[in-house]
């Protein structure tokens, strides 16, 4: 069969194009290709290739990253321009995965997660989830970015509702699907207005944004809050966190490690893409509307964030609020410009990553141990297991952003951006982004300081019922490592990370 | 001993790892380690006291590494050293950190310790971490030690502490950590505006020496992706080093809501460092930390950790923000002489006896600010005088109480009469550590107190900065404090003896044992000793102190002008 | 350098190790104290007519090597020093020896002897300070030997309180004498005598209220620790020490060290600030001899008696005539310490003989009332009394007489020099003091010595032993003493003073022109005049008393508290509490302070703290209004909504609106919040 | 040619977002939920091919629209699902009255 010239003529080139993308797209390719191996190893009902299941995801992931590592380089554009594999996103990639095999190794810690049926498809929709989340870092394109979010969000829908048998876990999910798609639908018709006023889905080119410029301003501002609304889902930012502490709560805390860190990263990479009009300096006054509503956002995420999770006496709820308030410093940081936004941004997720994931684990050890996420069940276990208390202790400072921890110098890098910008632009709203990081850092003390408060100072009333085995604890040490070493060579991290992001 | 200093901080730490491997029912040997460590230190900080050169003005024994940079791109580079030293107003520190750590260590022989290994390690964390800020030179460095002595503190007092001592430690924990958000801040501001001249020129690849280096910064000359950012606190001393335009910048219109950023910088600073030391209205967290805190840890926080807030404000609020001290120096005055006559006022009325010695620390260290505020070498050679002799004395204060604490478990003044006649070597040392507090001739508190009297009276006449009234009232504060330590005096150890009945244990009461000598002989002999013999520490620092003087006056006066000429 | 030592010394080894050594360590006291007189003594001669010395060291300095600020130390030794050196550890060793009997038994003896050391080693420095800051270092020591000594019998609760209240009354003076020195350093950078009485004669500076205040600093001091008027409560409080201490602290030495202060810095005082301390001496000459008059107690009538004596002392410093007053000082010394001593025998003696009765507790061993006829029971003892009552009524051929005619010729010399009768009205009271002094020394010597005893017990049982009144160790110093207050010993003619070799050769100030010879110069007749003003006085005190109180109407056996203890006339109770000044600053000072002390301590708890926890209840309280908002505001305006909808004719809704839903309208109600406020704003 | 004006079709879709929103916040019942959001979709579908008739390259915004029937139709898949899931265990559809999680 031929096809007309006129087809061929605009059929073939787009073909090639797609040929020459796929070397660029074959960590998603090999992520596929695993996706549909793990769910078609589930269809075996051998008890020894379950077993292996974990171990395959984890070296299938770190095969991948390996040869993102060293395979990949940067793309400006591929794939009709829907993607690009920039610094940031390549750097995301890793992220991802490194998530995903977090999150198989805590999994593989958490007695609950390791009943026979769906094993295969949870560890499949992990997979799926960290090929979704890097689709959207890479997304260009608002079509390919409304998929890739969609992706992540039905694979996460089934992660949470892992444990199908707890009532939880499915109230959790349905809120969080309900939810969830609510968000997507408001971002979605904030989409269809964007694509209305430029007639184009490409949003990181300069057209988009120089057509954008021309709607009036009311109309404007109102389709890009719509859409950024899908973000702040995504980020669990004000006033879209409220699903945050309960999917906390309900789903398994494997899986909330993983929401926790992985998906913000992506967002917050799409939300880079977004505002990076702001760097433009002839573009960006007529944007001033978009930077007022996140400097707002980040500013209400924050109070939200830390002043309810005052009140929590559920850990994973504290956490979930927790996670808010990050969210909302790393909003703040979204604002700053290019060159320091990038890599602050990406070492700070980057800690987040290390030390949620830490924190979760010893938060499942103790749910373990005391059958409860209640603060109070953690009274006393860190004189009985000292190294469960200290490590603790460190995570928390960390999340804190105090020294001698990394979270501290991700702090230092944050705020110091905005300080910077602050004595450049004279744009009171960094300052009083610094300043509210700083006060809610204090905030922030309060409940942290519940967690080692507990585990130290308050007698416990049951003795646990398990021991702090080996496995667990030397991944609380693979964790805390990066978490106190990142401090001291906060260098290494840094050029690490802006050798992604350098390479633009 | 090319890294006597680097010794001094990570010795402990050493030990500390090593107490951590061992059994925990090792006890002894875990006891003896702590000591043998703390005993190294004090030996360390005695060579280093020895072998400093007061004479000379620089930084002695300077260590110096590159610890880490950070390349934010157009912004600059962003370095951190490790970079410790000793000048004549840390010396004496180094030494007090030394003496008071052999103390502490002896004062915990005893104490019912839960576990036991995790205080020693705690305890060793602290040493190390307080050694750490007086060594730090750079502010980075410093921030670090700073803010790592909360959390041995928060712990020890938390876990070991007396009833209420969770919320003692929690109280402890923030209002410090509020402080050192403040300190933070302007830590930002400060290298986001300061650079090092010497590593900028080797980035920008140039052969200029260091004025050539700053010339070329002043002038604008230099891209700002060279210019390395540094925490060095004597780079952040040097108005040269200050990036034309930026914030911090002496000669930059910059206002922060309507205020010269210099000059709210440093209030912010001093805010983060007025809550260590603690001066009146932000101290509330001293008496309770004190009473809940066990003895050695009293001792500890009152003997040095006080002192890292004051010196903070010589080794970083003062030097770098000269100008600002000075427009400031009435106010801080005036903070000090409040937080003389409120503490003295306070102890007044305190029925504890440990709530009593808290609220004098409070009283003490207002003649630190003050002394501090008057710009004279006598009253800044005071403050660093009442700063190690407050040291001694508030340690032998805590120990006799603790002493008390251990016999009857009670310290309420109103519990106790005449326990002259029942322990009269206990009541010696009381008295001894009593009349230095109130500054005895003799004893090392009056010379201290003295100095920064006659350097506040003096002020007014030497530089005009403080009206005289401050050194009027703040005498009267040595008239309160021979008030409260008397009346309790009378109250507790004189009349007949008698001992609340609810208290008594049945048995005579033990008078001092070997143990207790040895901790409160030494402590007695060396406020004996500094008492009469003042230049054995004013010959250190008194040097410093008078260079200090001289260049926050000569630069803090010329510069004030024409900052505040710029603003509109 | 030795001197100072050789007390200190004996200090530290009998605190340390006394209990250890031979009979407590007495000796090795009475031993240093010997050493110190003789050393003094050598000083003495050397000095008196030869050239003053002064050695002189750094004791620390400050500030860079190029430019430094010296604190010296060293020594004066002046004729003035001199003198004092020798009186002061002239008495110290007669009281260590007279306290070797009245102390004997004592369950802290040797500590006593270590508290003495201390003392006189504090006393000398101050003696032999070349500066004033070494000087003041001398002061707060004395003061402190003093509150040590002052409470000896800490068991005793009157003894704690009044050691704590001289300590305290010191202090309120040392602060002004403090701020004093530091006026002088700020003018002249330096705390050396020397250089400042040469900066003060080289300079002449212009005379200021800075001076003034400088010098009314100085004085402070003085009031604090010599008792002046209004600061001179302390002194009778301080009663409760041992006697001997008493005598030498707080009548011989330490309060005199005032007047010495005021010698050693005559230079430095203005005008007016010398008319100031003039007044003050005179209100205190008068007060002290005033609240003398109804006491009770042999020892407060003594204090009360110091008290007006060193008013005498500091108006004739006032009146520009310091020699007068150092005079004074030492004439004052020898017999005031022999009235204490011998107050000390008579206790001593009561004491002895109280034990005999079955309640002995109850009787007050010091109540003038409770003694009588003692002039049989210890003659020697009373005649000592007569000597030193000469000399403190000031008698002619006493040395009472000498210093006090001294003084008073020199304040009317003074005021005469004035153009203001007003100025006469300082020696005028320092006449009616002097009629008052001769009238309650007169009433306690009638009612220790004369009359019948007046206890239900044999007075033979006061005696020591039938052979002795009492120990032959109390009663050598006591004589010695109480020898030394007849004239001759400082000046040929009793009649006149400026022919004695202490006084009247202007050696012991001689950078200073002496008032007095000036005085006598211009107007041979004040002399005179004063000295027969004098005398009829002191005699008409005596006499009133001696018809006053000649027949006691006491009744034996009756014991002292039965009597009302204080006088029930209205003047003569006020006098006799002291014209409520204690009362006075309890309620105008220590009340106030104390509740100044609770206020500020509740003020910290509940404003200071209460404003930490209200922040903290702000920031839990701000979660709640979080939560409390999203639970009902929010529901509730979903179940508006909900109602709205309804009433639009869809369903009929359950009112209780869906946690969910809330979500929904509050994520996008946020939303839309946020857009429209930044549209608007 | 008689093109509908695209004001009306905006229109209409601003109304069908509004029920949609109006259904989501008002129905309890989770299938009814879902049907709301399903019309916020809708909305925008409608949308995304009304503006497609302005873009050069027509395709891209009925592409789009395609693609978002796609993802509504797996969601709805995925939510039933899961309303199943939750009906067995809480004996009810009605999300108002899963209220366990909450604080």
């Amino acid at each position: 069969m031929r096809f007309p010239p006129e087809i061929t003529r605009s059929l073939l080139p787009k073909l090639e194009q797609i040929q020459a993308s796929l070397d660029v797209l074959a960590p998603e390719g090999l992520l596929v290709a695993l996706f549909l191996l793990l769910l078609l190893l589930g269809l075996f009902r051998s008890n020894s290739i379950l077993k292996m299941l974990p171990g395959f995801t984890v070296s299938g992931l770190s095969g991948i990253i390996i040869f993102q590592f060293f395979m990949i380089e940067n793309s400006p554009g591929y794939f009709g321009k829907m993607l690009v594999a920039d610094g940031l996103a390549n750097y995301g990639f890793l992220l991802f995965s490194a998530a995903g095999i977090l999150t198989v190794l805590l999994s593989e810690l958490y007695p609950p997660l390791k009943v026979r049926s769906g094993r295969s498809e949870y560890y499949a929709f992990i997979v799926l989830l960290v090929l979704g989340l890097s689709f959207m870092a890479k997304a260009t394109n608002l079509l390919f970015l409304f998929l890739a979010i969609e992706t992540v969000s039905i694979a996460s829908y089934f992660l949470t509702l892992r444990l199908r048998e707890e009532k939880p876990a499915a109230e959790a999910t349905l809120k969080y699907l309900l939810f969830g798609a609510v968000a997507a639908g408001i971002m979605l018709y904030g989409m269809s207005f964007l694509y209305g006023f430029t007639q184009s889905l490409q949003f990181t080119e300069l057209s988009f944004w120089q057509k954008l410029s021309l709607v009036p301003k009311p109309i404007l501002t109102m389709a890009l809050a719509l859409t950024l609304g899908g973000f702040l889902f995504k980020l669990a930012a004000f006033p879209f966190q409220f699903w945050a502490p309960d999917v906390y709560q309900g789903a398994p805390t494997p899986v909330v490690a993983f929401f926790s860190t992985a998906p913000k990263a992506a967002i917050l990479i799409v939300l880079i893409r977004f505002v990076s009009v702001l760097d433009n300096e002839t573009l960006a006054p007529h944007f001033q509307n978009l930077f007022l509503i996140l400097a707002a956002l980040s500013f209400l995420t924050m109070l939200a964030g830390n002043f309810t999770a005052l009140w929590q006496t559920n850990v994973k709820r504290l956490l979930a609020y927790s996670s808010v308030a990050h969210a909302g410093l790393l909003l703040a940081v979204v604002l700053l410009p290019a060159e320091t936004r990038n890599a602050t941004i990406l070492f700070y997720v980057t800690i987040l990553l290390f030390s949620n994931c830490g924190l979760f684990l010893i938060i499942q050890i103790a749910e373990e141990m005391t059958g409860s996420n209640a603060v109070a069940a953690l009274s006393g276990l860190g004189r009985i297991f000292p190294f469960l208390g200290v490590a603790t202790t460190i995570l928390v400072i960390s999340l804190t952003g105090l020294p001698p921890t990394a979270g501290f110098t991700a702090k230092l890098l944050l705020f110091t951006g905005l300080w910077e910008n602050y004595a450049v632009t004279k744009q009171i709203w960094y300052l009083v982004l610094l300043l509210a990081g700083l006060v809610f850092t204090a905030v922030a003390l309060f409940y942290y300081i519940k967690l080692p408060f507990f585990l130290f100072f308050r007698k416990t009333e049951v003795a646990p019922a398990r021991k702090f085995g080996l496995a667990p604890k030397l991944l609380v040490t693979l964790l805390l490592l990066p978490v106190v070493y990142f401090f001291f060579r906060a260098d290494a991290l840094l050029s690490f990370i802006q050798g992604f992001t350098n390479g633009n | 001993m090319d890294h006597l200093l680097s010794l001094l901080i990570f010795l402990p730490l050493l030990v500390a790892a090593i107490i951590l491997a061992v059994p925990s029912r090792f006890i002894k040997a875990i006891k003896l380690l702590t000591l043998g460590a703390a005993a190294a230190v004090l030996v360390l900080s005695l060579m280093t006291w020895f072998s400093f050169n007061p004479s000379q003005p620089a930084y002695q024994f300077v260590e110096k590494a590159d610890w880490f940079g950070l390349q934010l791109s157009s912004f600059g580079y962003f370095q951190v050293q490790y970079f410790l030293g000793v000048d004549g107003l840390s010396i004496a520190m180094v030494l007090l950190t030394g003496i008071v750590g052999v103390i502490g260590v002896l004062s915990s022989w005893n104490l019912q310790t839960k576990n036991p290994k995790g205080y020693f390690a705690l305890y060793l964390l602290l040493l190390a971490s307080v050694m750490g800020c007086f060594l730090a030179l750079d502010m980075f460095l410093f921030y670090l030690f700073f803010e790592f002595m909360l959390l041995p503190m928060y712990f020890l007092i938390g876990i070991w502490g007396g009833p209420r001592r969770e919320y003692a430690a929690i109280k402890f924990f923030l209002y410090t950590l509020v402080g050192s958000l403040f300190i933070l801040i302007v830590m930002i501001g400060l290298y986001t505006s300061v650079i090092d001249p010497i590593a900028t020129a080797a980035r920008a690849g140039l052969s200029a020496n260091q004025n050539a280096t700053q010339f070329l910064l002043q002038t604008g000359k230099l891209a700002s992706e060279n210019l390395v950012h540094t925490f060095s606190i004597p780079a952040m001393t040097e108005a040269a080093n200050y990036i034309p335009g930026s914030m911090l910048h002496l000669l930059s219109d910059r206002e922060i809501f309507g205020y010269p950023a210099r000059l709210l910088a440093f209030l912010v600073l001093f805010a983060g460092f007025a809550i260590k030391i603690p001066v009146v209205p932000v101290h509330t967290w001293l008496p309770d930390a004190h009473v809940e805190a066990p003895t050695p840890i009293s001792v500890m926080l009152a003997a040095v950790l006080l002192k890292v807030g004051a010196y903070g404000l010589f080794r970083i609020a003062f030097p770098v923000f000269p100008e600002a001290a000075v427009y400031f120096s009435s106010f801080i005055a005036g903070l000090g002489v409040l937080s003389i006559l409120y503490g003295a006022f306070c102890a007044l009325a305190m029925s504890d006896l440990k709530k009593l010695i808290a609220y004098s620390s409070v009283s003490h260290m207002g003649f630190v600010l003050l002394g501090l505020a008057s710009f004279t070498t006598e009253g800044v050679s005071g403050a660093i005088y009442q700063l190690f002799s407050h040291g001694l004395i508030s340690a032998m204060l805590f120990l006799v109480v603790g002493v008390l604490y251990d016999r009857y478990h009670n310290r309420q003044i109103s519990g106790f009469r005449g326990l002259a006649s029942a322990l009269p070597a206990f009541t010696f040392f009381v008295v001894v550590a009593f009349f230095a507090s109130l500054g005895l001739p003799g004893l090392s508190g009056f010379i201290a107190e003295l100095l920064v009297l006659l350097g506040a009276f003096t002020s007014a006449s030497a530089n005009g900065l403080l009206s005289r009234w401050f050194a009027v009232l703040a005498a009267f504060g040595i008239l309160l404090g021979a008030a409260y330590y008397l009346w309790a005096l009378q109250r507790m150890f004189f009349g007949k003896f008698w001992i609340k009945p609810e208290l008594q244990t049945g048995t005579t009461p033990q008078d001092l044992t070997a143990r207790e000598y040895f901790m409160l002989v030494p402590l007695a002999i060396l406020i004996l000793a500094f008492g009469i013999f003042p230049h054995l520490l004013l010959d250190k620092v008194s040097p410093a102190a008078a260079g200090f003087v001289n260049t926050m006056l000569s630069e803090g006066k010329t510069n004030l002008p024409e900052m505040l000429n710029l603003l509109p | 350098m030795g001197l100072l030592l050789v007390p200190f010394v004996s200090f530290l080894i009998l605190f340390f190790f006394g209990r250890k050594l031979p009979s407590q360590g007495d000796w090795l006291a009475t031993l240093t104290g010997g050493i110190s007189f003789i050393l003094s003594f050598v000083i003495f001669t050397q000095i008196w007519t030869g050239t003053p010395q002064h050695f002189r060291w750094t004791w620390f300095s400050l500030g860079e090597t190029t430019k430094t600020l010296d604190f010296s130390a060293g020594i004066l030794l002046d004729n003035l020093a001199a003198v004092m050196l020798v009186l002061v550890t002239f008495i110290s060793l007669l009281i260590q020896v007279f306290s070797i009997a009245y102390m004997h038994g004592d369950k802290h003896y040797s500590r006593y002897f270590a508290y003495l050391g201390l003392f006189t080693a504090a006393m000398i420095s101050i003696i032999l300070a070349d500066n004033l800051l070494l000087l003041f270092m001398g002061w707060e020591l004395v003061g402190f030997a003093s509150y040590l000594l002052i409470g000896f019998w800490f068991e005793k609760k009157a003894a704690a309180k009044a050691s704590l209240k001289a300590f305290l009354i010191n202090r309120l003076g040392d602060v002004g004498l403090l701020l004093g020195l530091f006026g002088l350093y700020a003018l002249f950078q330096t705390f050396d005598l020397t250089e400042l009485n040469n900066s003060f004669s080289a300079q002449n500076p212009t005379i200021s209220t800075y001076l003034t205040l400088i010098g009314l600093g100085l004085f402070c001091g003085c009031i604090g620790k010599s008792a002046q008027f209004p600061l001179q409560v302390w002194l009778p409080d301080a009663m409760q020490g041992p006697t001997p201490v008493s005598a030498l602290i707080h009548a011989a030495t330490m309060v005199a060290a005032g007047v010495y202060l005021l010698a050693r810095c005559y230079a430095f005082f203005t005008p007016d600030a010398l008319l100031i301390i003039a007044i003050i001496g005179t209100l205190t000459a008068l007060s002290g001899g005033l609240a003398a008059l109804f006491q009770h107690d042999i020892k407060r009538i003594l204090a009360y008696s110091t008290i007006s004596q060193l008013g005498f002392m500091v108006m004739g410093m006032g009146t520009g005539n310091p020699e007068a007053s150092l005079f004074h000082l030492i004439t004052h010394a020898f017999f005031k310490a022999a009235l204490f001593l011998i107050a000390g025998i008579v206790i001593h003696a009561m004491h002895q003989g109280l034990n005999a009765l079955p309640y002995h507790e109850e009787v007050d061993r010091q109540d003038i009332r409770n003694m009588g006829g003692l002039r049989r029971i210890l003659p020697i003892t009373f005649i000592a009394y007569l000597l030193a009552f000469g000399g403190i009524v000031g008698l002619p051929f006493f040395s009472g007489f000498l210093s006090k005619d001294a003084i008073l010729s020199g304040a009317w010399a003074w005021a005469e020099s004035k153009n203001n009768r007003l100025y006469f009205l300082i020696p005028d009271i320092g006449f009616i003091s002097v009629l008052l002094t001769a009238f309650y020394m007169t009433r306690q010597l009638l009612f220790v010595f004369f009359g019948k005893f007046r206890l239900n017990l044999d007075p033979k049982t006061l005696r020591h032993s039938i052979r002795n009144e009492a120990s032959v160790l109390m009663l050598i110093p006591v004589v010695l003493l109480a020898l030394l207050s007849l004239a001759s010993f400082f000046a040929v003619n009793p009649f006149n003073a400026a022919s004695g070799w202490l006084y009247g050769g202007n050696q012991l100030m001689p950078q200073l022109p002496n008032m007095l010879l000036r005085a006598i110069a211009e107007n041979h007749e004040i002399h005179v005049y004063t000295a027969f003003l004098s005398t009829t006085l002191a005699l008409a005190g005596i006499a009133f008393a001696w018809f006053k109180y000649r027949n006691l109407e006491l009744k034996i056996g009756r014991v002292a508290s039965a009597y009302s203890a204080e006088p029930l006339n209205p003047i003569a109770r006020f006098t006799f509490r002291q014209f409520y000044l204690n009362e006075l600053y309890r309620f105008a000072f220590i009340k106030p302070a104390l509740k100044l002390g609770k206020t500020v301590a509740f003020f910290d708890k509940k404003v200071i703290d209460g404003l930490l926890h209200f922040f903290g209840m702000i920031a839990v309280v701000g979660a709640k209004i979080i939560g409390w908002f999203d639970r009902i505001f929010i529901d509730g305006f979903v179940n508006l909504l909900a109602w709205f909808s309804g009433s639009l004719g869809k369903m009929g809704r359950n009112l209780q609106g869906g946690e969910l839903q809330s979500y929904y309208l509050y994520a996008l109600l946020g939303l839309m919040l946020v857009v429209l406020s930044i549209l608007v704003l | 040619m008689n093109q509908i004006p695209l004001e009306h079709i905006l229109g209409l879709g601003a109304v069908l977002f509004c029920l949609g929103l109006l259904a989501v916040f008002s129905k309890p019942h989770a299938v009814v939920v879902l049907m709301g959001i399903e019309l916020i979709f809708n909305a925008a579908n409608l949308n995304l091919i009304a503006f497609s008739r302005y873009d050069p390259e027509i395709s891209e915004g009925q592409l789009f629209a395609l693609f978002v029937m796609v993802v509504a139709a797996a969601e709805a898949a995925v939510t039933l699902a899961i309303v199943l899931r939750v009906y067995q265990l809480f004996k009810t559809s009605n999300v108002d009255e899963l209220n366990t999680l909450k604080g």
